[in-house]
């Protein structure tokens, strides 16, 4: 078995992925010591987003949802940023304002997570369409979940994308549930990614615990999108291995999921896959893949300890930010 | 009487009206589940059949419940304030218009309940205080409760309502107890105001999650020899303009807590009435003690300037004094 | 050629169409005569509402949109009431408060028009909601145009009368232009039919200039709504042989439709075709047909006496119907 | 100076932007055809790649403006005020927050066109006076021209701004006339507000549509002895609350006309302050000349009856003096 894939994508996959697995397990280890609240974590879906923006470049756009900090790591935020953000902190991506789910970084690409699900779609529509107009190449991929692909805004979006040919990319990260509601109790048709048709696009499942396929059905997109053939649909198909958030379980009363679900899902670990994948395909040894996530540990560890260390804003921050010049305030 | 969590009461709000009616079901998100609280219990008591999970398309089950309502149903629907904006239309264009652009051939006994989570870090996207707007839309009641037992004494009569109703449920009390009334006709009144606290220098009108801090600040005024009137409106749609102006004219003094952004508030509002038609009782400046007109930051440090606190509110009511 | 629909239903189409032509070119002549403001016109589309509503009870319900006579009209309003409501007078059928946009008869399952595009479908979805909650056997249906149907509100409505499997029948009257766009630059699909896939539901292309045809593909729709099969789409291929409203001509600026095209399409009439149908199938003779017409003429010039002689509402009127019971004004 | 209507001064300052800034376009229903009217010429000028015909989709073609602004383009969106309850999400959640809650990374030069329609019989769905909803909400610059000037002036304006602004075209005023400056450097600040009228006796802030009513009402009053002071505030966010407070502080009295819902007005507003920051300069009490709270009847004897008129003006004027 061969890779058409290259030794350095596939090692900067491999690294992103641990890094948003990393990230978040310390996250999780920080929400257990009360030292942050809770948010949403990605654990489990990690090759959807570090699949996806491999295969852009740095000038291109995405944007994403409130299950927030996969997309932008994978798109290359600076961890210590992300880290400080969530802590609420000056030095983070948004001087402390947006916390864990509002992280952007719009050097890199990132136009923002939304905590208002299916919100962020239009925008990312929109990103593509000033691409088009000023004649430039670059693409805007968005991030939405299963329960998303609900909302009037993804259609509106969608439809909005193919009539205008837009370098936009559509990436339904199909984790089965929003909050406790299954998919199967909410979206009507078998696949979301059949959708695309209503919009005459192409639409493309994808296994999305393989980073590589969800790096190669988005080069495609990529491709297409640059080439002025217009939008594409990716639905990738995963689970959350965690809770819908941190804190969650304590309130839940209702069992959505059986523990046996689960456990299948689990053994299909991004991580786990990807690295098999590389070392049975000869691109690097097991020892140079976990040298990869050792050495992300220390990163996160220092970003931990760069939020504990940044200062919370001040008072004068507040009014900051509401305009672009200072306005009297009332 | 029992001591009972505002959460709870809302609860027990409105399983008492789905008991006392079959035309009563409650829709949402991961409403079987309870995710807000409010719902516990609520599916094992009524079943699928009456607690229905809606797909995430708020503009989609807003606009049904709406119709539900049109042709005999009372839907209750349970949602956050900030998921409002995305079913925006069918709330304004449809459950506010329809009764009126019909010339009154619609009856629309549906309740929005309507969650406003903040004061804990959720950021802006999850923040909102948003009944000043409705209550410039117009055609919806909007209602306020600021203790337990108004929780559930103004669900159930929301329930009753034959008229769009939004009920607010302030975050920052769902944790907050207080003695609830057991009985199943105890229904709290729209449009009649709470005076929570008698007093006869200032008058201090304050609306849902303001409520406690109001009357800490009263309790910490009294000590300095300064007695508050404490009113609480409880619905601002309709709004009891006659409580508040009779404790003006006996006070003089008005403080108005609220904790939505300041601009265009129900504070706006009431300061406005009372100007008009108080104005020559007052001594002394009209006093908001509102959210501070930005939106929510996520860092504590931030967050904690923004709403009205005990000692925002304590400093607005010295300054009337002044 | 025999026809499978009895005598009874299509004479009764004939007169509801007939009433609808009439009572629009009776507009159009007090629009010119400066006694009305302007309407939107659905001469050219009777037979969709006509057939439509022909396959439905009394007990069911339909709501419409801005083009909001034909849908009433075709659902039996009283043309007395819905003129006089055109004129703001107190004996129309919103007390002169809703105007030519907002007829409604809730009597007779008229759940009203709609200024707002896409409006009234999540409502007509919700009607069907209390259908099945509460065990009934009435339909709702909505009617809506090419235009709204890129509107969020007709996905999710689509998407939750399937996953609820609600007796919705969503009827798109494809006219093939919102004001001066043609469908082809904004919807992304061949036929808005298509989309019904992404629902899960029939999808139904039907020549909405057939009354016939409509009537049948609803009775069919109608059929499986009330058999607990679920929501139906329809797509009327039609045309508004008119202007988007009257009046609209003098400010338009770009010619957007071929006077061929209009040509072409007008020689499809859907009054001379169903009685031609009538006729040629010998179920009735052109003679009844004709007498049919010269009825509703009459019904019509007393409908204008009576809106004419209505008084407009009294200012005691201003603040009724905002609240079910009285209020406090403020 | 040539004398322009309102509808034209808008078209004016649209033009000139799009021909001075090639990041400029236009986007919305129908905008080819200019239905509205504004847009007419723009489309043979610019051409299909500046304007853009959008589906009925408002939530996604807002959204898709301020995706695109937040790239660098500058996208001036048409739509009514009714139809931005449908799209309102992408008006507040991304709009008005962004900027905040990324802490200053996006800067979204955007400009949302409100047409607002009123006065002529459409009724309920197409009626709507919105602008203090979004003053409540915040984060968006909110501009209500009233002349012909200012229209093309705070056009130009709101379309160089590096914020979010809705330009609120009052359907009253489209067929007004006035001189208008010729000058493509012409600019009418935000935040100024403009005395239209100088007086001693009252002050008198007229909103958009009612600019004209007030000038007409002062003009009645003048004949009476009575010097009325009219100040457009011409922005509402950011408000020339210094203008208002230095008039009322000479005039001793207040009358506020809004076309908007008296509810939570912005009338409510600028009586809030002034009672709040001028109580002492008020001889008399406020008095608020907004529309009725009511949706539009269709009626015409019913909708003339809502808004505020020269005579409902004149009457608060002459309440203050009793
Ligand atoms: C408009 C809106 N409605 C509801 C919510 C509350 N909410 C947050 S996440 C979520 C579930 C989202 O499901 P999905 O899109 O599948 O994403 P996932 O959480 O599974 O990643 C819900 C209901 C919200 N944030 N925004
Ligand atoms: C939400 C909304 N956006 C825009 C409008 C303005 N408008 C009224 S009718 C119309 C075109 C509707 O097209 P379509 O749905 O195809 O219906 P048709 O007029 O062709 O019957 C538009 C843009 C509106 N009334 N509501
Ligand atoms: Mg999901
Ligand atoms: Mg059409």
């Amino acid at each position: 078995m061969t890779l058409n894939i290259e030794k350095d994508v596939l090692m900067l996959m491999l690294e992103r992925m641990w890094r948003i697995r990393h990230f978040e397990l310390k996250l999780t280890e920080m929400y257990g010591a009360g030292e942050i609240g809770g948010v949403h974590l990605y654990i489990g879906q990690e090759a959807v987003a570090v699949g996806a923006c491999a295969a852009m470049d740095d000038s291109d756009y995405i944007a994403g949802n409130h299950r927030s900090h996969g997309h932008p790591i994978a798109k290359g935020a600076n961890l210590k940023k992300a880290m400080a953000e969530i802590f609420g902190r000056i030095d983070g991506y948004c001087k402390g304002k947006g916390g864990s789910m509002h992280l952007a970084d719009f050097s890199v690409g990132i136009l923002g997570e939304s905590g208002i699900v299916a919100s962020s779609v239009p925008v990312a529509t929109g990103a593509a369409l000033a691409s088009k107009l000023e004649g430039k190449k670059f693409v805007s991929a968005v991030f939405f979940g299963d329960g998303a692909s609900n909302q009037g805004a993804c259609h509106e979006s969608m439809n909005l994308a193919s009539v205008w040919n837009l370098p936009t990319i559509f990436i339904c990260e199909n984790n089965q549930y929003a909050v406790t509601t299954s998919y199967r109790d909410t979206v009507a048709v078998e696949h979301i990614s059949d959708r695309a048709q209503a919009y005459n696009m192409p639409g493309v499942l994808v296994d999305g615990q393989d980073a590589i396929a969800m790096y190669e059905a988005t080069r495609e997109a990529v491709r297409r999108a640059r080439n002025g053939e217009g939008p594409t649909l990716i639905e990738a198909l995963t689970y959350r291995f965690e809770e819908h958030s941190l804190g969650l379980e304590k309130i839940r009363k209702s069992v959505y999921r059986e523990d046996k679900e689960i456990d299948e899902w689990r053994l299909r670990d991004p991580l786990e896959i990807l690295t098999k994948n590389i070392v049975d395909t000869g691109m690097a040894t097991q020892a140079e893949c976990d040298a990869v996530s050792t050495a992300v540990q220390v990163e996160v560890e220092e970003a931990a300890e760069f939020a504990r260390n940044s200062p919370f804003p001040d008072e004068s921050e507040l009014y900051k930010d509401m305009f672009s010049s200072e306005m009297p305030v009332v | 009487m029992t001591e009972k969590m505002f959460m709870q009461a809302l609860g027990m709000g409105i399983a008492e009206e789905m008991r006392a009616d079959p035309k009563v079901f409650l829709m949402g998100e991961d409403v079987r589940a309870s995710v807000y609280g409010a719902a516990a219990g609520l599916h094992d008591e009524f079943g699928d059949d009456r607690i229905l999970n809606t797909p995430l398309s708020e503009n989609g089950f807003f606009g049904a419940a709406v119709g539900a309502a049109a042709v005999g149903m009372r839907p209750v629907v349970e949602t956050l304030t900030s998921f409002m904006w995305v079913g925006m239309d069918q709330l304004v264009s449809q459950a506010a218009k329809m009764r009126y652009m019909f010339g009154g051939q619609a009856t629309l006994p549906v309740v929005y309940r309507a969650v406003m989570y903040y004061g804990g870090g959720s950021a802006a996207h999850h923040s909102d205080r948003s009944y000043p707007v409705f209550m410039n839309i117009g055609g919806l009641k909007v209602v306020t409760p600021g203790t337990p037992a108004d929780a559930k004494g103004l669900m159930k009569t929301a329930i009753r309502d034959d008229d769009p109703v939004i009920i607010f449920e302030d975050g920052t009390l769902l944790g907050t107890r207080g003695d609830v009334p057991d009985e199943p006709d105890f229904f709290v009144p729209f449009g009649v105001a709470n005076i929570l606290r008698e007093g006869t220098d200032v008058t201090l009108v304050a609306i849902a999650g303001s409520v406690p801090h109001a009357l800490a600040a009263a309790k910490e005024l009294a000590s300095e020899g300064v007695s508050v009137e404490v009113i609480d409106p409880r619905t601002l749609v309709p709004l009891d303009k006659e409580t508040i102006l009779s404790s003006v004219a006996k006070t003089g003094r008005l403080v108005v807590a609220d904790p939505a952004a300041k601009v265009c508030s129900a504070a706006s509002e009431i300061m406005s009435i009372v100007g008009e038609e108080a104005f020559w009782d007052l001594q002394a400046p009209m006093q908001k003690a509102a959210s501070k007109q930005v939106h929510i930051p996520f860092a504590q440090s931030l967050e904690k300037l923004v709403y009205p606190s005990k000692e925002g509110i304590a400093e607005s009511i010295r300054k009337t004094l002044d």
